[in-house]
């Protein structure tokens, strides 16, 4: 069965010519960076140009990128550094209420310790109020966080008047991009970003490695402690071939910046045209301008999604139904419900992320498999009566 | 992670559908995850002669739901009483264990059925 | 030039059969574990299997490893995951003065947030004192961190005894077996470990994966927060390939276990004894008897360590000052002082490293390579007189 | 890490040795890293005619000592006390950031020597 992947915000393949370049790593060159012997110098200097490949995707400078082992790690060094250092100048951080469990947990751990945390709404599109992020700015606001791209919708979020917005306040500002980066341009320097994480396995390096850019002059405490490599900023021995392939990742992304989002952008755009022409009653969740190329979220009145994903599994097409790491949960994804989308209705939901292997044949077979599973389902479903009033109303929210 | 069974009763569910002439329905939804069933019955003479079923709800629980019809024809409806999710979670060789509750949907519509035909309500 | 490498506590190579392995786990089987389709499934059974080749080696169950990226991590995480977890109960941390920096400085930067630490000393052979251990557990005491073996010397504390200790004061017990796991018998069980840290590219698994083993009953707070994975004890996507990689290595560790440590030895202590014979004036670091099979720490009177590194570098020869993580910085490694070994002579510490690839050869080429290079060294000295009293007065601490 | 003429200099260092009869010696010790050299001069007219030295620290230590000696052979001493560190490591084709200490060794040793020789210090 051919096997159609549209789960790229959940993880992508390693591109071939990272592959390549990381396999030297493993066994010929596998010293260790910090060694000074000749195993140590086939390493160290592979670190440092994966460095300056990662620093020129986001306009960085060497110095400013420190690797991380994903983007958690990133969110979490970010957040708690950011409050262990500046805890003499104010407790108080402003996040969404659509950001990933990594910054969402983190921020609720933090306030389990005593740390004031704001959750901005969003309105049903997914767009957040700048006039509010203003106002919810205090003398004790420390740091503001706010995602570059929502990872279940794909909403982008105006980075570039929050970086202006907290420079005029004189607050940090952090961003995950891990979902942004390698997608869409990422400028820490037009956008003002103090703080910024990536994750390699988007972007098709592997996982197990990613990076927070930390601007100069913004020193956080590290969360791992220990060793002095990354200038003391994250302890433990490099992952040396992870590294190298985040390097390579990020300069083909960067390559590919002019190309592969406008092609990722058309075939996005007839998957979603073409289910909304051949099913009724759906749902495009998140500001229609105003997202990632590659992600197309879907609600379909009336039946649940994760019934829906195993449907399209079992065509050999994969999708997820919110972020990977919440659909193995039950219940609405916490973005659906900031987004007031109708409880039942915020069940249905199945997110396309497209990737730059997808092809115009893939979109085919997903507009041929699509229609009859959900009609499949809906003909099962309790809920569901072709332009009932219970699916009107939910497509009316 | 879900059985050859639990595959083969959710691609191909057993007795879906509605029933024009009940003599009770029952319908039944999750507090945990929003899974509702609707369960139809035709009883004789106290044997489940027909029964059909409408389910919203991941794979887990339609296949639990085809399993259930398949499981409770042909009883008696005190016999009907008696079977547990844990029953039909067996009978499809098992589910993984953060879709058991799933499972429940099937016997708890079955006996609010059970339930609304001993008290008349169709 | 043949290239002897003699580093094998700062890093290994990625063994063959372990890279194999990996490799599918790349571009094939590339899904995210915690995804429900066909790629995730792909990936999913992959990390429980390697989950139970970890838990065998250290007759661990399976639900007790939680996956992390490097030894400093599951340092950072059983230490300050403790602290988090059991503040209610007390605030005490004993551990030694010679444990790596991933502990020590974790415990530093816990004394600056009110937790009391207690660094016991050790001997001039590098041995702890079980009394002054027992003598220093308090009511308040909540954690025992002593390491399995020294990296700098080899040294291996008696764990088993520790966890006794522990268990009859109902202290948790961590210790850092990062340089002892798949090395020399580890068995959790045992040893009443309660938590135990590995690292993957010290036993011929890849960089950037470790594990962090938690005693069922012993809960921790996360240091990563975030998504679902490891049962909410470490959130971040799967480093699939790289934990699919740990599970092969720790599988052939345990097959070898008989083997390898034996063969090691041997050569270790052919080293040894060649050295001694041929190099005056020398000292082995750390209690003869009592240290991993593979480790040789010594010191050489009259150099300095990295000046003999570079020496035999140039002649193709790996080996370290101190621990790779530390041989960067200058002076005296904070083991060899804690074991009071003279200043002086600190500083000429060099430490071979075998593996389980080192030949007799590699030993041979050694021993030609080393005399005449400490000579070269030592005529430039003003510090060597041979026989003089300097020399004899270092050797004699 | 290290340039080639640091790695050859410390390869091979010019001028070790100690000196049978110097005209003046100075020892100096890095506080920062224990590193210590020494260093023995012969002065002819205010001109230093031959020196030689022995170090004890690391490569960057080594080859700065004998860059230096190098560089002063035939200077006077008046010239030789203008020569600084950072002369010497630039003569070397640099030194890493975190050895850049190292290479102080080498003209402070030299200082010594020729502030000894002026105090008649042997
Ligand atoms: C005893 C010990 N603990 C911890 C570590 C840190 O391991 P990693 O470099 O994988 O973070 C090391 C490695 O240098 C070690 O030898
Ligand atoms: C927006 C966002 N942030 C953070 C993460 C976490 O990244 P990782 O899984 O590499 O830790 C993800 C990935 O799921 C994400 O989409």
């Amino acid at each position: 069965m051919r096997r159609i992947y549209l789960d790229n915000n959940a993880t992508t393949a390693v591109r071939p010519e990272v592959l390549e370049g990381m396999l030297p790593f493993f066994t010929e060159a596998f010293g260790n960076p910090s060694s000074l012997h000749w195993a140590g110098r086939q390493a160290s200097p592979a670190i440092e140009q994966a460095r300056r490949e990662v620093a020129a995707l986001i306009n960085a400078k060497e110095e400013e990128i420190v690797f991380t082992s994903c983007g958690s790690e990133g969110d979490n060094l970010a957040l708690k550094g950011t409050v262990e250092a500046l805890q003499s100048r104010g407790n108080h951080i402003i996040t969404t209420a659509v950001e990933h469990p990594a910054v969402l947990d983190t921020c609720r751990f933090l306030e389990k310790k005593g740390v004031e945390v704001t959750y901005l709404p969003v309105d049903r599109e997914g767009l957040l109020d700048l006039d509010r992020l203003e106002r919810a700015i205090t003398s004790r606001t420390i740091l503001i966080s706010v995602m570059w791209a929502n990872n279940e919708t794909g909403v982008l979020f105006p980075i570039r008047e929050i970086g202006a917005l907290a420079r005029k306040h004189q607050v940090r500002f952090f961003t995950d991009a891990v979902q942004a980066a390698g997608r869409v341009p990422v400028d820490v320097e037009e956008a003002q970003v103090d703080l910024l994480s990536l994750s390699g396995h988007k972007i098709g390096a592997p996982k197990g490695v990613g990076i927070l850019y930390i601007r100069k002059g913004n020193p956080l405490a590290p969360l791992i402690h220990g060793g002095h490599q990354e200038r003391r900023r994250r302890a433990g021995t490099h992952n040396v071939a992870g590294i190298v392939g985040l390097g390579i990742a990020c300069r083909k992304a960067a390559e590919e910046l002019e190309t592969v989002p406008t092609r990722v952008t058309v075939l996005r755009d007839r998957l979603q045209n073409g289910i909304v022409s051949l099913i009724p009653e759906i749902k495009v969740n998140g500001a229609l301008g105003l997202r990632l190329p590659n992600t197309l979220n879907l609600c379909f009145a009336g039946i649940e999604g994760e019934a829906l994903l195993l449907r399209l599994d079992m065509e050999g097409i994969a999708a997820s139904s919110g972020s990977a790491c919440t659909s193995g949960s039950l219940g609405m994804s916490h973005v659906l419900e900031a987004m007031q989308v109708n409880p039942l209705l915020g069940q249905s939901s199945v997110r396309f992320s497209l990737g730059r292997n997808t092809t115009s044949e893939d979109i085919d077979r997903v507009l041929e498999v699509l229609p009859p599973s959900v009609q499949k389902l809906r003909d099962m479903s309790p809920f569901w009566k072709a332009g009932s009033r219970c699916c009107a109303v939910c497509l009316s929210q | 992670m879900y059985s050859e069974k639990v595959l083969d009763h959710f691609s191909n569910p057993r007795n879906v559908g509605e029933m024009a002439d009940p003599d009770a329905t029952g319908e039944f939804g999750s507090s945990h995850c929003g899974d509702t069933i609707k369960v139809f019955l035709k009883v004789e003479d106290g044997v489940i002669q027909d029964i059909k079923f409408k389910t919203f709800g991941c794979a887990a629980a339609i296949a639990s739901s085809s399993m259930m019809t398949e499981m409770v024809r042909g009883m008696t409806i005190e016999e009907a009483l008696q079977l547990t999710n844990e029953m039909v979670a067996e009978a499809l060789d098992g589910l993984p264990p953060e879709k058991m509750h799933c499972s429940c949907l099937a016997a708890d519509g079955l006996h609010k059925a059970i339930s609304n035909y001993r008290d008349g309500i169709r």
